[in-house]
């Protein structure tokens, strides 16, 4: 079969443009901003292909016919004597329905970063040159299949990133920028420790039918790859495959993040440009999580089933613990911050219950919350672009100034709340609803619940502080949006509410792939049970 | 107790009593002539060993040259109009401890080693059998020396120009 | 009486042809400097020319593999297999490089007149490292390491009237004059023990009998101590930062990839071919009972490791950054000598590859920077990026390789090491050496900090970048991210080059 | 009294090999330190020489012996060609107040 | 009319106000008159919701018109096979009488916000909001499953929160609107958590599959009690809603929001709209679970009516009498008297919006003015207003020929029947009694506001009757608040098509054993399944019905005389003075303060709750800063404390090296320079010292 290769496309179409803004002179900075803005259009164009071509019924998961827009060859082969040195690692794309969400919401998030960073001054080569090496990490993160690959883009993306904040943040932005590049590097040299580990436990048969060892994931899904003594084999009674787990999980997390790990995410948020903010709340903290679903689950089903219940206790703590501390945040930024914590915590809980619901609602809610927490991020910046100041306190009324811009506000925060009719609502209900229907978690589902009253706690509460009320003296110079700032917030709203009234759109692009992934996490149960036999 | 044992212990005293005024003595000079002594205690030594060519070497290049060039570098380095050209000692304690430790395990190992020891007499053409080293077994390692002693020139005169 | 054959000379030279094309370099950079009185200009590029005359000739016989000035079959002082040669090529392009550096760097302008001098060491020192790249007998280890040693005290306090070259030759001849007297005294001993010089010979002699645990061990260990100076490992890396901070910035490179690399060929060779009992069809050795190497090992190079990262923390002169990093690398190569395997071989060797184009791209952007700044102090480099902006990305890229950052060659060289770490088992080990990874990524990313994140003290004036040095960086960027992303040569070079002469 | 045998020169090049050793560390002048060095290195040569002549090893140890002579002139030519550079560089060849490059 | 036209039609009904709220939410700032719009909208609505309920009801009176649709398809699900999230709507008699009551008080509040609300900044947005909240309030009536009920809560959720918070540039009304939507969520919390019961359980939303699951023995974790805890849990969300007891505290600041806002929806749809839930679960409400409803239900008709008792602001009087008749209704679901708490729930919103809208009225004429202490005599100057609402404070006091007395009776007589059957009278005795209280209160509002001698005379002076607009809702109200529109025979509901036809006491599905005893079915269980989703009237058991019949003439006498007993009081008190309320109040100082300061709700939540969480939340952050980061970066402490040995360190700690593993990192790495002295010497002794040490290890 042979089509475009659009996941390549989309994926390194960013570095072209990069090498592209290297070679523009640095004072055509309108020239650059809009490449970039053409790059990321083609992107968002390119995702909408994907969806427009993507086959509905094929679940993906751990069976590699029914992953789509295949691309695969190989990229390393080394041919060894006896074994040692040989080493193949295929350049091997493709998504299923836990993948195209992500990259939907990728090329979107993306694409409205990039008018949010139309206001962007300095340096301005340098910031759009990193922001598509960025982009390229991301997109690269949620199409790999190969774990080789999927590490080199997981780590792509941490340079620009560091860059990115520590260059054009605020005023603790080298520390925010530190401390978020040590923290995650922290989390991946873990992942890199497991992803060798898992190559040398696992085997992939070749067409000749002799076995090599494999990067491939979704080889590594199947235990009967496994070799017989790999460390990480189950097959082998001395495994390590929990710590490994643990390890794996710890790495996922820290990008989450996970309690106790998030202190890298106040920190980083409140410094970074808005437009960063945007990408770091909108699809970094996706990757964490998008990892734990596409390896942690289907390499480790066994492990995962025994540690179903502190995932979902980590997902509660986040839940209640983020929305506490948001709620005592005088920065207005930091309080979204906290409210990421809190929202992510809903996706571990969702993934935590292993039923289609559940599941479903995770990944709903990965893209909500991508959606939705850009738009937050950009409502901070509005304020800040035009007021200088995040303090919470400050304000007051802006609703009389700005009213336009308070409508947003309004949807966007009660979007946040889960309020039906806006997509939060759906993810968070799938989510409570599979979670409840797995016995083993369900007190911490209750307790979780606690936090749709907290968030409604915090953020009517920002809502009243800042928009309502009589408006201060010094804000009445105050303008309402501008073109720009509405073609930011209007394609971010209609996602939400379409995807609020009509949920399915997103939801049916997952169902096959959730169900086999399910399906394959129950059947694994056995299937690994048995295994310990040997 | 025989003359070879004699001799043997006197060259070892000469040898290790005067090693040890070299590190212990305070003015460099007389350090100096104390290190004379250990070259020549250690000569004896070889000469009791049957390396009587290595001794006469030792003899020529220790005492006739290496130890000229560190007396001349002491010359060159003090001010020859101070009598007393002292120089005092630091790490003393930490150091004793170490080297005793240090000391102390090799020669308890050594002297526990069961050494192949075969009791044969020296045989008498040292000098012909080295020569046939040098260029053969060790062509090599003979020329490259002359390699060295060509760097080491070129690297002291570098050095030592104005 | 023996009778001398001249076959045995003959084709024992025609083994060791890239020495001798050296050896003749060396004497043709002597000449030359005596000629051209006035004009020394072209003296690094006689001396270019030797070195690609050795490289050829070095490429000639690269999978050769046989003995030289052998007294015995099987026996010999000199070995030419792949292993020695692809560390003689690293050296020989690594000294190719670092003649580049020279004449673009100020400080060696500055000793102008003493330029024939400088190439003379260099290539006397290249000969050293040469001779331990391939000496299987202790003897002409001892000599060429002294060799080496000799050209380099001298080299590292070249710009003599600087307060700091001296200080740091007089320094490095001290710490390296009692390290090799120790190695002698090991080396006397291991005589004593075993009644040869040759490694074959004594490892066969240990196969054969049972040897004395206790002063075998002190003698490997005082053996180590000369190698581990060399190599930097700690303990006896003291030296290290003092003297990399106090050279010439072309010698600190030289000292921190070639001398180091020899140092490798060197320890490897030694540890192997004495030790080696059998090696299984995976590639693993199996050493014998004398000494526990492999925990010698791990401690060793934790120890190093661990310790060039976390004093690498605090240093504000980037030579000395470099130099701790540069020990903190040495510890990253020798886990890949705890493995104990052939895999752990070729993990050194790819690694070996990737530190040297990096580490010799770090310190040439450092030179050239050093060269407009005049100042190695971190501090200074605030605001460069904008200042220098090319030198300051390449900079940038090479620290990032350095700190094993996909999708750069330092990440391949790590990721190697790490296979070749968690295939033997040793997660323990691989798990801190990860840890030190994370450390590291502190202190490299301070200096893009500075760099990039600070504004600047002084007011901006952009700093102008030669074509000559520019095209050099292009040079040893492209294979820091082409190796990134595909490393299949650089694999197949190491595993053609794992090969060591009889086993 | 014993048998003089190879331990007995075995006990007297350790001790000039510590003697060294401590030369090297406790001595503050250069020359002093450099003397230290050869110690080591004739404890070495006895070494060599004896265990050459009680194992009955042939002549291998004499001529490392003599390789070693050579290679001690040979650095000590060097060494002091430094020391007296530092003697211009620094004014003193006391080692221990050499220390500017430090942490 | 066939049953696709009626969905259609009921589709209609559903979608035109939201259509009406996003045309005059996005028009509101361009075209000023596009209110009209709006009006427009509601008027069609509720002519539609006329037609739905005279065709139902004449011809479609036995049969529940459904519809669904799948909204979220998730595939072929391991375990379950295909599933699907159904959405849909259902119209029976229940839904059909609720959405007439809903767009009719909706069209009236409409039309009487056109002059109230004159002149207001954002006059379209009202207009606007109103829309969205008659669609959220006819999708809770219209819905035939649990999942769109909650979808729908929230949104009244939401649009209260608009509405309440209207005047947001006053700091009271959006912090009551704050309050109404997080006091809601409280209640919704408990209300998900049923859902998630159901959820898990039955894989469905529907109500009538759930029910039928149920009837066929399939209990939420298997187990009655679990059966029980759903149902009160599902209660608890109208809790919230209907500000039932203790979650009642939202409904008196609610009063901030615009006075036709007080009527629509916090009078007669809203907070209706927990006690619809309540008859919409009626059939899965275990004995437990109807006691626990019949408690709350108590207590909430009790608590407010003391404190409406001593109020003085004339909305907040009526915000009580709303949570205590809320109360009623609810108590009256609890004691099984499902058809008598339903019809207070329509004769309710009547009379209830009628007197809101009468205050409206009343405000409106005082320049928004609302304590009653400064009204008085305003009887002449606004005839209309008087009289209708003095035919609602008739009707809320149960006064015979008013709606009220029918309903409210009703409700009494089914306590009085519950005590008589299971022992518990004080459901009883607390309904009689606050019967008195509310006739009380009534009347002293309306003596304090209508009669005597104007306390003003400034305001007096310019007060002036409303205009037609505000005074026609005012008039129709009134009208619906005569017994006649219910049953020929004033004292008897039972005899109007309403309770006879209309109403009906569906199947319970619950065991038999966790009924009451007098809700035990005679039928076979057999049957009772079958019986589940068809609407015939049931009637627990011969002697409940028998218990009922008795109790209708004693407790019509005894309400009546308390009623007339309240009102007597009120006349004394404040018409006639024959006692000094001053001195009274002095003399039950303890007690009036109680009733005056809200029995301190307000207070005890905004200690424990608010302020607990706010305090839990303030530590969390400190600790969030200080511990995690603190453990997560190493011993901050210990770093401190070297800092002191060492200046350097500062600067680097200053240059930004607060990180992770930098501050242990740091320290080892300060214990690593140490060695680096600078001086050869020290360099080799440590040499010396680890071999030493190496050659300990490999011995």
């Amino acid at each position: 079969m042979t089509y475009f290769p659009i996941l390549s496309f989309i994926t390194f179409l960013p570095i072209v443009g990069m090498i592209l803004i290297l070679f523009i002179p640095k004072s055509q900075a309108v020239i650059i901003k809009s490449l970039t803005l053409v790059i990321t259009g083609i992107q968002v164009i390119a995702a909408l292909f994907i969806l427009h071509y993507y086959n509905y019924s094929l679940g993906g998961i751990n069976d590699p016919n029914s992953f789509q827009f295949i691309e695969k060859f190989r990229w390393i082969d080394i041919a060894g004597f006896s074994w040692i040195g040989r080493i193949k690692i295929d350049y091997f794309l493709g998504i299923d329905g836990i993948s195209v969400p992500l990259v939907l919401l990728t090329a979107i998030v993306t694409f409205i970063a990039t008018i949010s960073s139309w206001t962007i001054n300095k340096s301005v080569k340098g910031y759009f040159a990193l922001f598509l090496l960025l982009d390229t990490g991301m997109m690269g993160v949620f199409v790999a299949l190969d774990f080789f690959l999927f590490y080199i883009f997981w780590e792509l993306m941490l340079l620009p990133m560091y860059f990115l904040i520590g260059i054009w943040g605020g005023p603790r932005r080298e520390y925010a920028a530190i401390k978020f590049f040590i923290y995650t590097l922290f989390g991946s040299v873990f992942i890199l420790l497991v992803m060798i580990g898992l190559y040398f436990s696992s085997t992939e048969t070749l067409a000749d039918g002799t076995k090599i060892f494999t990067f491939n994931m979704l080889a590594m899904m199947n235990p009967h790859n496994f070799t017989q003594f790999g460390i990480l084999s189950p097959l082998n009674p001395n495994n390590l495959r929990l710590i490994a787990y643990i390890f794996l999980f710890i790495g996922f997390a820290i990008k989450i993040p996970m309690f106790p790990f998030h202190t890298w995410l106040p920190d980083a948020h409140v410094e970074a440009p808005t437009a960063i903010s945007v990408i770091l709340a909108g699809v970094l903290l996706k990757m964490g999580t998008y990892g734990i679903l596409r390896v942690c689950f289907p390499i480790f089903p066994e492990i995962t089933q025994q540690l179903v219940w502190y995932i979902a206790l980590f997902g509660m703590i986040n839940i209640i613990y983020g929305a506490l501390c948001a709620m005592a945040q005088k920065d207005f930024k930091k309080l979204i911050a906290y409210s990421s914590v809190s929202h992510m915590g809903f996706v571990m809980l969702g993934m935590a219950s292993l039923n289609t619901l559940g599941i479903s609602g995770a990944i709903f809610q990965m893209f909500n919350h991508g959606t939705i927490t850009a738009m937050l991020f950009l409502i901070v910046g509005v304020i800040y672009d035009r007021a200088h100041t995040r303090d919470l306190e400050a304000f007051g009324g802006l609703a009389t100034q700005m009213p336009v811009y308070t409508g947003f506000v309004t949807l966007a925060f009660f979007a946040a709340i889960g309020l039906p009719g806006l997509s939060g609502f759906v993810s968070e209900s799938f989510v409570f609803l599979g979670a409840f229907g797995f016995g083993l978690i369900r007190v911490l589902t209750v307790v979780s619940t606690l936090g749709i009253l907290l968030g409604a706690g915090y953020m009517l509460w920002t809502l009243q502080r800042v928009y309502l009320g009589s408006l201060k003296e010094k804000w009445t110079s105050l303008t309402d949006l501008t073109f720009r700032e509405y073609a930011m917030f209007i394609p971010l709203s209609l996602i939400i509410i379409f995807l609020g009234v009509y949920p399915s759109a997103m939801l049916s692009l997952m169902n096959t792939s959730v169900n086999s992934m399910v399906k394959f996490m129950a059947d694994a149960k056995v299937m690994y049970s048995s295994l310990a036999g040997f | 107790m025989n003359v070879y044992d004699i001799i043997f212990y006197l060259f070892a005293a000469i040898t290790i009593l005067s090693a040890f005024f070299v590190v212990t003595t305070r003015n460099i000079v007389y350090s100096a002539y104390y290190l004379l002594f250990t070259f020549f205690g250690v000569a004896g030594i070889y000469v009791l060993l049957g390396a009587d060519f290595i001794a006469m070497v030792q003899l020529i290049v220790y005492v006739g040259g290496i130890l000229i060039l560190l007396l001349f570098g002491v010359m060159l380095t003090n001010r020859i109009t101070s009598v007393e050209i002292r120089s005092g000692s630091i790490h003393v304690v930490p150091a004793t401890i170490g080297v005793a430790l240090f000391a102390g395990i090799l020669l308890a190992s050594m002297w526990n080693t069961e050494w192949k020891s075969v009791d044969t007499a020296a045989p008498a053409a040292t000098t012909q059998n080295l020569g046939f080293l040098l260029i053969h077994q060790y062509t090599l390692v003979f020329e490259l020396l002359g390699i060295l002693l060509l760097i080491a020139l070129i690297g002291a005169a570098s050095m030592a120009r104005k | 009486m023996n009778t001398i054959s001249l076959n045995y000379l003959v084709d024992s030279l025609k083994l060791i042809k890239p020495e001798i094309a050296l050896s003749i370099t060396l004497v043709l950079i002597v000449l030359v400097d005596l000629i051209m009185n006035k004009d020394k200009k072209f003296l690094p590029y006689v001396f270019v020319a030797g070195l690609l005359v050795t490289v050829y000739l070095l490429i000639e016989q690269f999978s050769t593999s046989a003995f030289a000035f052998t007294t015995a079959p099987n026996l010999g002082m000199v070995i030419i297999d792949p292993f020695g040669n692809f560390f003689k090529l690293l050296i020989a392009f690594a000294t190719i490089i670092v003649i580049m550096f020279s004449v673009l760097s100020n400080e060696i302008k500055e000793g102008l007149d003493r330029q024939g001098e400088y190439y003379a060491l260099m290539s006397g020192m290249i000969l050293g490292m040469f001779l331990m790249a391939s000496s299987a007998d202790l003897i002409l280890i001892y000599v060429s390491l002294e060799l080496v040693s000799l050209s380099s005290y001298v080299l590292a306090g070249f710009n003599k009237n600087h307060v700091r070259n001296s200080e740091a030759s007089l320094k490095y001849v001290i710490y390296g004059g009692i390290s090799s007297g120790i190695m002698l005294f090991g080396i006397s001993i291991l005589y004593g023990l075993t009644g040869s010089t040759n490694l074959y010979e004594i490892n066969s002699l240990i196969q054969a009998s049972q040897v004395h645990g206790l002063t075998f061990i002190v003698a490997s260990v005082l053996i180590f101590v000369g190698m581990g100076f060399k190599i930097s490992a700690a303990p006896f890396h003291f030296w290290t930062p003092d003297v990399y901070e106090g050279s010439p910035i072309p010698i600190t490179a030289y000292l921190s990839i070639a001398s180091k690399a020899a140092g490798f060929a060197l320890l490897i060779r030694f540890i192997k071919i004495t030790f080696i009992q059998s090696v299984d069809p995976n590639g693993f050795w199996h050493l014998l009972n004398v000494i526990d190497w492999k925990t010698f090992f791990i401690i060793i190079s934790i120890l190093t490791m661990t310790l060039g990262n976390f004093a690498a923390l605090w240093q504000n002169n980037m030579k000395r950054l470099l130099a701790y990093s540069s020990i903190a690398h040495a510890g990253y190569l020798l886990l890949g000598l705890t493995v104990l395997s052939n895999e752990g071989i070729m993990a050194i060797i790819i690694y070996f590859v990737v530190y040297g184009i990096m580490n010799l791209g770090a310190f040439l952007v450092v030179m050239l920077i050093a060269n407009k700044l005049g100042s190695e102090e971190i501090d200074d480099y605030d605001g460069l990026g904008s200042k220098a902006p090319f030198l300051s990305v390449s900079l940038a890229i090479f620290l990032v390789s350095l700190t094993g950052l996909p999708p750069t060659a330092g990440f391949i060289g790590k990721l190697y090491i790490f296979m070749a770490l968690v295939d033997a088992k040793m997660i323990a080990v691989a798990v801190i050496a990860l840890l030190n990874t994370v450390v590291s990524l502190y202190y490299y990313i301070r200096v893009l900090k500075h760099i990039f994140l600070n504004d600047p003290q002084k007011e901006t004036q952009v700093l102008s970048t030669s074509v000559a040095s520019v095209v050099f960086l292009v040079v040893l960027i492209t294979p820091v991210l082409l190796f990134g992303i595909y490393f299949t040569p650089l694999v197949d070079l190491a595993k053609s080059s794992i090969s060591l002469m009889g086993f | 009294m014993i048998q003089v045998g190879l331990n007995h020169f075995l006990v007297v090049s350790t001790a000039l090999f510590a003697l060294g050793i401590l030369g090297i560390v406790t001595r503050k002048n250069a020359v002093m330190v450099l003397m230290g060095i050869e110690l080591i290195l004739n404890s070495a040569n006895i070494n060599f020489i004896a265990f050459a002549k009680f194992g009955n090893f042939g002549f291998q140890g004499q001529a490392m012996a003599l390789f070693v002579i050579i290679l001690a002139a040979a650095e000590a030519a060097i060494a002091l060609a430094i020391v007296l550079n530092i003697y211009k560089t620094f004014s003193t060849v006391n080692v221990d107040e050499i220390d500017t490059l430090k942490d | 009319m066939t049953e696709p036209m009626m969905i259609n039609l009921a589709l209609a009904i559903l979608f035109l106000p939201l259509l009406g709220f996003l045309v005059t939410l996005l028009f509101g700032k361009r075209i000023k008159s596009i209110y009209t719009f709006e009006i427009a909208i509601i008027i069609l609505a509720f002519v539609g919701a006329v037609v739905l309920l005279f065709t139902k009801l004449s011809y479609y009176q036995n049969t529940d018109i459904v519809s669904q649709v799948s909204w979220i398809n998730l595939g072929n699900v391991p375990l379950l096979g295909n599933t699907t999230i159904d959405i849909g709507i259902l119209i029976d008699n229940i839904s059909v009488l609720m959405i007439f009551v809903v767009t009719l008080i909706s069209m009236l509040v409409h039309i009487f916000s056109i002059v109230y609300m004159e002149g207001d900044r954002l006059y379209n947005r009202y207009f606007a909001y109103l829309g969205i909240f008659t669609f959220s309030m006819t999708g809770i009536v219209f819905t035939h499953n649990m999942l769109m009920m909650y979808i729908f809560w929230e949104l009244v959720g939401l649009s209260s929160y608009l509405l309440i918070g209207f005047w947001y540039e006053k700091k009271s009304a959006s912090d009551a609107g704050k309050k109404a939507f997080i006091v809601n969520r409280v209640g919704d919390l408990g209300m998900l958590s049923g859902i998630l019961l159901l959820y898990t359980t039955y894989h469905t939303f529907t109500f009538s599959q759930i029910f039928s699951q149920i009837a066929a023995g399939h209990f939420p974790l298997n187990s009655e009690f679990w059966l029980t805890v759903t149902g009160i849990l599902l209660f608890c969300g109208a809790i919230g809603k209907s500000a039932q007891f203790p979650l009642h505290v939202w409904l008196p600041d609610a009063m901030e929001g615009p006075t036709p806002v007080s009527a629509l929806i916090h009078a007669a749809t809203m907070v209706a709209a927990g006690v619809y839930l309540v008859v919409r679960i009626f059939p899965l409400l275990t004995s437990g679970a109807l006691m626990f409803i019949a408690v709350i239900g108590m207590l909430s008709a009790f608590i407010p009516a003391t404190i409406a008792l001593t109020q003085n602001d004339i909305k907040k009087v009526l915000a009580y009498s709303t949570i205590s008749q809320l109360g009623y209704m609810v108590m009256g679901l609890g004691v099984g008297a499902y058809k008598f708490a339903f019809f207070h729930l329509i004769t309710h919103a009547f009379f209830k919006a009628l007197l809101f809208l009468g205050s409206g009225s009343v405000i409106h004429a005082m320049h928004h003015e609302q304590d009653i202490t400064k009204m008085g005599g305003l009887r002449k100057k606004m005839p209309i207003t008087y009289a209708t609402f003095l035919i609602a404070s008739l009707a809320i006091s149960g006064i015979p020929l008013t709606s009220g007395f029918l309903s409210k009776d009703g409700i009494l007589q089914g306590s009085f029947a519950f005590g008589s059957l299971t022992g518990y009278w004080i459901f009883a005795f607390v309904g009689f009694l606050v019967a008195m209280m509310t006739a009380f209160y009534m009347f002293r509002l309306l003596i304090l506001t209508f009669h005597g001698e104007p306390r003003d005379h400034h305001k007096y002076e310019h007060a002036h009757e409303s205009p037609f607009t505000m005074a026609m809702p005012l008039a129709v109200l009134a009208v619906l608040s005569i017994f006649i529109w219910y049953t020929p025979n004033p004292f008897n509901p039972e005899q109007g098509a309403i309770l006879s036809n209309w109403i009906k006491t569906p199947q319970l599905v619950t065991p038999q054993d966790s009924r009451f005893n007098f809700m035990k079915s005679e039928l076979p269980a057999n049957v009772a399944v079958q019986q589940v989703t068809q609407n015939s009237e049931v009637m627990y058991s011969e002697s409940y019905t028998q218990a009922l019949e008795g109790a209708h003439i004693p407790s019509l006498l005894l309400s009546l005389t308390l009623a007339g007993l309240g009102i007597l009081i009120a006349f004394s008190f404040y018409q006639w003075k024959k006692v000094d309320v001053d001195k009274l109040a002095d003399s039950i100082k303890p007690l009036y303060k109680l009733s005056y300061n809200k029995w301190y709700f307000d207070e005890i939540y905004g200690a424990v709750f608010v302020g607990g969480t706010l305090l839990l939340s303030r530590a969390l952050a400190w600790f969030d800063q200080y511990i995690v980061d603190g453990i997560v970066n190493g011993a901050a402490t210990v770093t401190r404390a070297v800092s002191r040995f060492s200046g350097k360190f500062d600067n680097v700690v200053v240059d930004g090296m607060v990180n992770g593993t930098a501050y242990v990192s740091g320290f080892i790495g300060l214990i690593f320079r140490r060695f680096q002295t600078g001086k050869v010497q020290t360099y080799i002794v440590l040499v010396v010292f680890s071999l030493v040490i190496l050659l300990f290890i490999f011995k």
